[in-house]
């Protein structure tokens, strides 16, 4: 089991160092960015509104992790977001239950999802194209159900999944954090993992060794399609209203980034969903960071633009084996570590 | 060893390792003016590293290089190129995007105000490639032509290229006969001219045929260099893998299988591809498939495992029809397939040599039930024990391997799946002599325990040594089978000519 | 014949702006107008070609709500000449005003002007620390509301705006952009006043407001412009303070100005301008609310 | 005919063929007036998936495009009015801010092995951020020098125009023509498309090449950014949002293929008529709602691919038959 969290800890290292290293600057031009305090039976801080907030692109990074692991991307997870949360709310303004409601949403996010894969495994249409087309008229299949407006509800139960608490935790942080759990063991306690990791390594080659290449590619989207759901459903419950115009508008974009500061390659094969929460919480940490340093909105962008090269800069092969030469002590010790076992 | 002033290349003391592994441990290495200089070695004794870091594809991390006597630091191939060293590398390394004139001339296209002539450059294609005999639609996607003839135009890329020094790195792999017999004719040309050439092979014949001078590595050391003449067959084996080698290929004997078939194609094929054909597999059957390139089989192998699916015919095993539309179905039903181009179809590159040959198994046992890591671990030590394959350790991603090992890995992840019914195509490609002796062994004993195989070569002395029956191919259509007495590497060529004498009239 | 009339809409953003589209089609429909409708998606070069393609199809008059107020000369003199009014609606444009028939807007520097009116006389002379949320920055309703605001604040020393950060114009944004506010200044011990720049990001804070333990509209004032309907309820339920309103018809008067001007050519006003009439807790929210529920906000 | 031009030809007939079913419905769009707009409205986004196509041939991507014509604009605006700096030279001085921007760019992607799309993400933010702290404000352009080039126009019969700004982006799709087949970088690139790692074997100067590229994208999107400026007289940091997205389409649609290596700078001019068209045809239809504007052009985007894929699949089967 050690070996094992070892080898866990030494995947995750680059984004723990990126991102303790974000939040000692934030804590020092800010100094009461760590305290923590229970408030209402909550607890209360910055620290928590990172996760609380970050909790849409989390969501849309662990389905797009695997996307891409698939070699895929999905640009179409904001218009999901978008479609679903305008689908619950309408849902639950026509006075269906709220169990009903949530199975639909989560029901129309998969169906997207399996839309987009059919499009790439059975049509064979380019990734980028074929989520394009959803993303492009995602949203406005939102707007329809919405007619533009944005369409507020009163139903506690679904308020509850944007704001109430549970365990002293605001309930998004519980829904990412157990279905972040639920995914990584799914794919990892099967040879889900392995099996999509081939696949978008080299899916020629997988399809002759026998994997179910197009099924895989399908199930990846509508992961993917299920995670936009959920991440609709919250954004959707955090406001008590459906804006179809603008949920999860870009934050495709921030979910693909989240993935890679993750460490996880566009170019598809190994991958981490851990890895990848970790990218979306270091993105959110700087959004947050932002907003707390007090500069005016129009440095908003250079800042983010700047730590995000910084942080890749640090994460890049290149940079990696031009700094080899501190890691090699600890590699040759490995090497007769196991030579010894 | 004397530096003799007629040394065109001189690489002293070259060092390279990778994480892991010392690919390279101070090889000394001396070309002369007008040699063909074999470089020997099992699979992953470092020829293709020394060859990439001659040409600076690789940084060398110590030693020197000499062209001509003077000191040279090539920083990529493109430099190498411009001192006049032509390389082939050992994968066959073109552009399938581009078109053949293309590939011939990328870098160097010859311009008329300052734009590329595509006419010009597109003739003077065409002039290169009738050297070789080839007649091909130069402004068609490499892509579109056959392994074997984009291998023929990277060799008469890096011939052009080679004003000094012409590298090889296994060229021969996917030619056949003629084909390489064409090639001799060229290298002989080349050195004849004053150039030196570096060939790198598994083919020992060729080796004797061609090489003036030996130097063979092993685990990345400097064995030593010989002159071919002086060197016999079995010192040079002993060199290589630094033991006796037990027996080489011995030769046939004729093991006729009995019984009933247990496969049977009844008018099987795929338009456009390869035309209807019957075939009968028994169990403990080897059925060998000769052709010359490009007649259609692989073409059989892929639409017998259903990686294309057949539209006529019937397939039926022990009596009872099966589908086999799929690479899925087919290893349903116990099937296993080698693929010829294993770059493309075979290796699974970013994942271990473990995942690669677990895939198969874990694939037909499907995604809920996932293969332990212990069991993982068993399986992946297994092979690589059984097979030799040579790897830092079994966590090494498949794509930092040499080519041979990469083969052997393969080949092992079709052995775990245990199959009843396995197609090798070219299994022996690229591997070494030690380990093509264990493969050809590996393919007996698994028809003596009753297991079907159908296997593809180019080599008819490897054919003939296992199979019990075979098939002779054309245009892609099956034209003759040979069984007991008939097996002879003379006769398959009569079956070939024959075809092709009834073609050309 | 019946008057065909393009619309070179921005797109649908917010639900004020979904409410003028669908005002805007009910007006022509009144009227017995074929209004020819074109989104633009947030675009300009999409709204010039939608002006270009009305020209091409010779529609009578044009109504364009413009993206951004520079960059409409060119197309603007095509309209010209091919002798095709053009009417701005709810934003004016920064060209010369012989190009266009008429400007129907409002005064976005004025409505911050109201809004901060509003808060300095409430909070009469009490210092007061203000956060604000900024449209999305660059657009011209965020710069102008930011400059009318601050206008109205010049003068009056015990009102600061002491955060000052962009909310793109929506709930989410807003809220958590206010939540980082409250972080940031004590937990909100020391904010006194909300100034947001549209409705959505004022009824957003609130929520944040509300989850840190504070009452909006006592602890923290709060006060934003556009009066969508969810504003009056958060007003009814003495949550939110104060709105300025931005009429969503705009097309009614433009189309009545238009219509004037094709009777007997008599040009209308270079400017329209619409009322910015301030509602507080005091104006009956719910009745507002209800009157303003079917709009299509 | 060849193999390679299948995807091209495909999209050349679709195209003819939905402009002639628009005509049966809307005769005007076959007017000069629609035709001249075509070419001038799309000039800038035209201009962009040039240096776009190049781009994706090579097997990258650049999101930064949008945000850099945003900044060129700006840049300009600024420029203008606040020195007295003659546009030809604020023209030259911006267009080597960008194509140093795009060779940065290239830079880092090559040099530190970074993917393409997070690069240029990275500079999409930086670009737009940039714009902002120059002015978030829009600012008008009024140079005089401005009205002269927006006087240059040939006017064709019955009412439209070939501006300068359209003539350009046909100018600047023949020379790209030219360069993608006719120059030795061209060939480079589709080279890198078919594969870095065997290019850089074959001799190719990969680094060099790379930098190149994207260098020529930003010099591109900077032509396109002062295009743009043209087109509205002004600058603003909100500016050409999402066109990045608009030419990565048109690219494809042009029959390109997005992992690099095959592909026509002539199939992105298709590729942006057919977008071009579909905008005309919404606003002739003028009774689309917005959502229903994205689920059409959505869906049309869909059908374009699909009959793409459909027609190069139906020939070859044709072929293999024959
Ligand atoms: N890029 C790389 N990274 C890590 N290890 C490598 C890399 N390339 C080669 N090796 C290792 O270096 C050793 C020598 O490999 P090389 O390809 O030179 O063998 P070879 O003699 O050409 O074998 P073959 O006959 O199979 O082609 C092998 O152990 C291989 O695994
Ligand atoms: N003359 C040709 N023109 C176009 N394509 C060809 C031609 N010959 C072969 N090919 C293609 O090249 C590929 C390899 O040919 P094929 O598989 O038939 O060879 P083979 O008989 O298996 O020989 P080998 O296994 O030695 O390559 C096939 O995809 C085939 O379609
Ligand atoms: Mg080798
Ligand atoms: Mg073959």
């Amino acid at each position: 089991m050690i070996p094992i969290l070892r080898t866990y800890l030494a995947r995750l290292l680059p984004q723990l160092i990126a991102l303790s290293a974000i939040l000692i600057a934030i804590s020092m031009t800010f100094p009461g960015f760590l305290n923590l305090e229970i408030q209402n039976d909550r607890l209360y801080g910055s620290l928590i509104d990172i996760l609380n907030r970050g909790a849409p692109v989390v969501l849309l990074a662990i389905g797009m992790t695997v996307v891409i692991a698939t070699k895929g991307i999905d640009l179409s997870v904001g218009a999901v977001m978008a479609i679903c949360g305008a689908v619950a709310a309408s849902f639950i303004t026509a006075g269906h239950s709220l169990f009903e409601t949530l199975l639909i949403t989560i029901a129309v996010g998969v169906l997207c999802g399996m839309w987009n894969g059919i499009l790439v495994a059975v049509l064979d249409i380019q990734p980028i194209i074929a989520t394009l087309v959803l993303m492009v008229a995602g949203r406005g299949i939102a707007q329809l159900v919405t007619e533009g407006a944005i369409l507020t509800f009163n139903d506690p139960g679904l308020i509850f999944i944007g704001s109430g608490s549970f365990a002293g935790l605001p309930m998004p942080v519980v829904v990412w954090l157990v279905f972040g759990v639920l995914v990584a063991l799914l794919v990892r306690q099967s040879a889900l993992g392995m099996l999509i990791e081939a696949i978008g390594v080299n899916r020629q080659a997988s399809t002759l060794s026998g994997v179910l290449t197009p099924v895989l590619l399908i199930a990846a989207y509508m992961l993917s399609g299920l995670s936009a759901a959920i991440a609709g459903i919250i954004a959707a419950a955090d406001i008590r209203g459906a804006d179809a115009n603008n949920a999860g508008l870009w934050l495709e974009l921030d979910a693909i980034l989240a993935v890679v500061v993750g460490g996880t390659s566009l170019l598809g094969g190994r991958f981490s969903i851990a890895a990848s929460v970790l990218g979306a919480i270091i993105i959110q940490a700087i959004n947050t960071g932002i907003l707390l340093s007090g500069f005016p909105p129009e440095f908003n962008l250079i800042i983010k633009a700047a730590i995000i090269v910084f942080i890749l800069v640090l994460q890049s092969p290149r940079f990696r084996t031009a700094f080899a030469f501190l890691a090699v002590p600890r590699r040759a010790a490995k090497t007769t570590e196991q030579e010894a076992k | 060893m004397q530096a003799s002033s007629d040394n065109i290349l001189t690489a002293v003391r070259i060092d390279k390792g990778f994480p892991g592994t010392k690919a390279l441990d101070k090889v000394d290495f001396h070309l002369q003016r007008g040699e063909v200089h074999a470089l020997l070695g099992e699979n992953g004794a470092g020829k293709s590293t020394l060859i990439k870091c001659l040409t600076g594809a690789y940084r060398r991390d110590g030693g020197s290089i000499l062209l001509d006597g003077v000191e040279v630091d090539p920083r990529d191939t493109f430099d190498a190129q411009r001192l006049g060293i032509g390389t082939v590398y050992q994968e066959v390394n073109l552009l399938p995007n581009l078109s053949v004139a293309e590939n011939l001339f990328l870098g160097r296209q010859p311009r008329r105000f300052g734009m590329v002539d595509i006419r010009a450059m597109n003739r003077m294609a065409r002039e290169l490639l009738s050297e070789y005999e080839l007649e091909l639609d130069v402004t068609r996607a490499l892509a579109s032509y056959s392994v074997a003839i984009q291998q023929v135009v990277a060799i008469a890329r890096a011939v052009d290229l080679s004003g000094k020094v012409l590298i090889l790195d296994e060229p021969t792999a996917s030619l056949d006969a003629h084909e390489v017999a064409m090639l001799f004719r060229i290298v002989r040309r080349l050195k004849a001219r004053g150039l030196g050439i570096i060939f790198i092979t598994h083919f020992l014949e060729q080796v004797y045929e061609i090489s003036d001078r030996i130097t063979v590595l092993r685990n990345g050391r400097l064995v030593g260099t010989r002159n071919t003449a002086d060197l016999d067959r079995r010192d040079l084996i002993a060199m290589m893998i630094g033991r006796e080698l037990a027996a080489e290929i011995h030769a046939a004997e004729a093991h006729a299988a009995e019984g009933e078939p247990r496969y049977r194609f009844r008018n099987y094929g795929r338009r456009g591809r390869i035309d209807p054909f019957d075939l009968d597999v028994r169990a403990g059957e080897v059925v060998g498939i000769a052709g010359l390139l490009g007649s259609g089989r692989t073409e059989t192998a892929e639409v017998l495992f259903g990686a294309h699916r057949a539209d006529s015919g019937t397939a039926e095993i022990d009596g009872r029809r099966v589908e086999l539309s799929s690479p899925r179905a087919a290893i349903r039903r116990k099937f296993g397939f080698c693929p010829e181009d294993r770059k493309t179809d075979g290796i699974v590159g970013d994942l271990s040599v473990r995942e690669n040959i677990v895939l198969a198994l874990q694939a037909r046992r499907g995604w809920t039930r996932p293969i332990s890591r212990a069991e993982q671990n068993r399986l992946a030590d297994l092979y690589i024990r059984a097979l030799d394959i040579r790897t830092a350790d079994r966590e090494k991603p498949i794509k930092l391997l040499s080519g041979g090992n990469q083969q052997k890995a393969i080949l092992a992840r079709w052995l775990a799946t245990e199959p009843e019914f396995l197609i090798l195509d070219e299994p022996t490609r690229g591997i070494d002599v030690g380990a093509h002796a264990e493969i050809v062994r590996l393919i007996e004993s698994l028809r003596e325990k009753g297991m079907s195989l159908i296997v593809i070569s180019s080599e008819l002395e490897e054919l003939v040594a296992y199979s019990t029956r075979i098939i002779v191919l054309r245009d892609r259509a099956h034209v003759a089978e040979l069984d007991g007495e008939r097996i002879t590497a003379h006769q398959i060529v009569e079956a070939i000519a024959a075809a092709n004498e009834r073609r050309a009239s | 014949a019946e008057l065909v009339v393009g619309f070179s809409q921005i797109g649908s953003e917010s639900g004020w702006r979904a409410a003028e589209t669908t005002l805007t089609k009910q007006q022509a429909e009144q009227r017995g107008i074929d209004l020819k409708f074109a989104d633009a998606q947030q675009k300009q070069e999409n709204q010039i070609k939608a002006i270009r393609s009305f020209i091409a199809q010779g529609v009578n008059a044009i109504l364009v709500a413009p993206v951004v107020a520079t960059g409409w000369d060119e197309v603007l003199q095509e309209a010209k000449d091919a002798e095709i009014p053009v009417i701005l609606l709810d934003r004016t444009v920064d060209a010369s005003d012989d190009l266009y028939l008429t400007a129907v807007t409002s005064d976005l520097v004025h409505e911050g002007n109201v809004a901060g009116k509003w808060l300095a006389d409430t909070v009469a002379g009490k210092p007061c620390n203000v956060v604000e949320l900024q449209g999305t920055t660059g657009s011209s309703p965020a710069i102008d509301r930011k400059k009318g605001f601050e206008q109205a604040l010049s003068g009056h020393d015990n009102l600061k705006i002491i955060r000052s950060q962009t909310g793109d114009f929506t709930r989410t944004k807003g809220k958590e952009v206010m939540e980082s506010f409250l972080k940031a200044e004590g937990g909100g011990k020391n904010i006194c006043a909300l100034y947001a720049h549209n409705d959505d990001m004022a009824v957003g804070a609130i929520q944040a407001i509300k989850e840190a333990g504070l009452k909006p509209g006592k602890d923290i004032l709060v006060v934003s412009i556009d009066a969508v309907p969810d504003i009056f309820q958060a007003m009814a339920a003495g949550e939110a303070n104060a709105t300025v309103e931005l009429t969503p018809n705009m097309a009614g008067p433009a189309f009545d100005a238009l219509a004037a001007y094709l009777k007997d050519g008599k040009a209308p006003a270079k400017w329209i301008q619409t009322e910015s009439k301030l509602y507080t807790q005091a104006d009956d929210p719910m009745k507002v609310y209800e009157e303003k529920k079917g709009l299509g906000y | 005919m060849k193999q390679k031009y299948l995807p091209l030809t495909a999209t050349i007939l679709i195209f003819v063929l939905s402009y002639a079913l628009c005509a049966a419905q809307y005769p005007n769009i076959l007017s000069t007036r629609v035709i001249g707009n075509l070419l001038t409205d799309n000039a800038f986004l035209g201009i962009a998936a040039v240096g776009m196509t190049f781009v994706i041939l090579s097997g990258g991507i650049d999101l930064s495009v949008g945000s850099v014509i945003a900044f060129t604009g700006v840049f300009l605006a600024v420029v203008l009015e606040h020195t007295s700096m003659h546009p030809l030279m604020a023209f030259a001085l911006v267009l080597a801010i960008t194509t140093l921007f795009g060779a940065l760019m290239g830079m880092i992607i090559h040099y530190l092995e970074m993917p393409a799309f997070i690069v240029t993400l990275a500079g999409m933010f930086l670009a737009r951020g940039m714009a902002f702290v120059l002015s978030i404000d829009s600012i008008p352009i009024k140079h005089p020098f401005y009205a002269i080039l927006k006087g240059l126009y040939y006017k064709l019969p019955g009412g439209g125009r070939i501006t300068l700004i359209g003539g350009l982006m046909l100018l600047v799709f023949a020379v790209g023509i030219l360069i993608a087949h006719r120059t030795r970088f061209g060939t480079n690139v589709y080279a890198l498309g078919g594969g870095t790692a065997t290019a850089k074997l074959m001799g190719v100067p990969v680094a060099s090449t790379t930098v190149k590229i994207y260098a020529l994208s930003g010099l591109l999107a900077g032509l396109s950014g002062i295009v743009f400026s043209l087109y509205t007289s002004a600058g603003y940091s909100l500016a050409a949002v999402g066109v990045e997205l608009d030419a990565i389409t048109a690219v494809v649609i042009g029959g390109t293929l997005l992992t690099g290596g095959s592909g026509f700078v002539a199939g992105t001019l298709v590729g942006i008529f057919i977008q071009g068209l579909i905008q005309t045809y919404i606003t002739f239809d003028g009774s689309l709602s917005s959502w229903w504007t994205k689920i059409l052009i959505g869906a049309l985007l869909f059908a374009f691919i699909l009959l793409q894929k459909g027609i190069i699949h139906l020939s070859r089967d044709a072929r293999q038959r024959a």
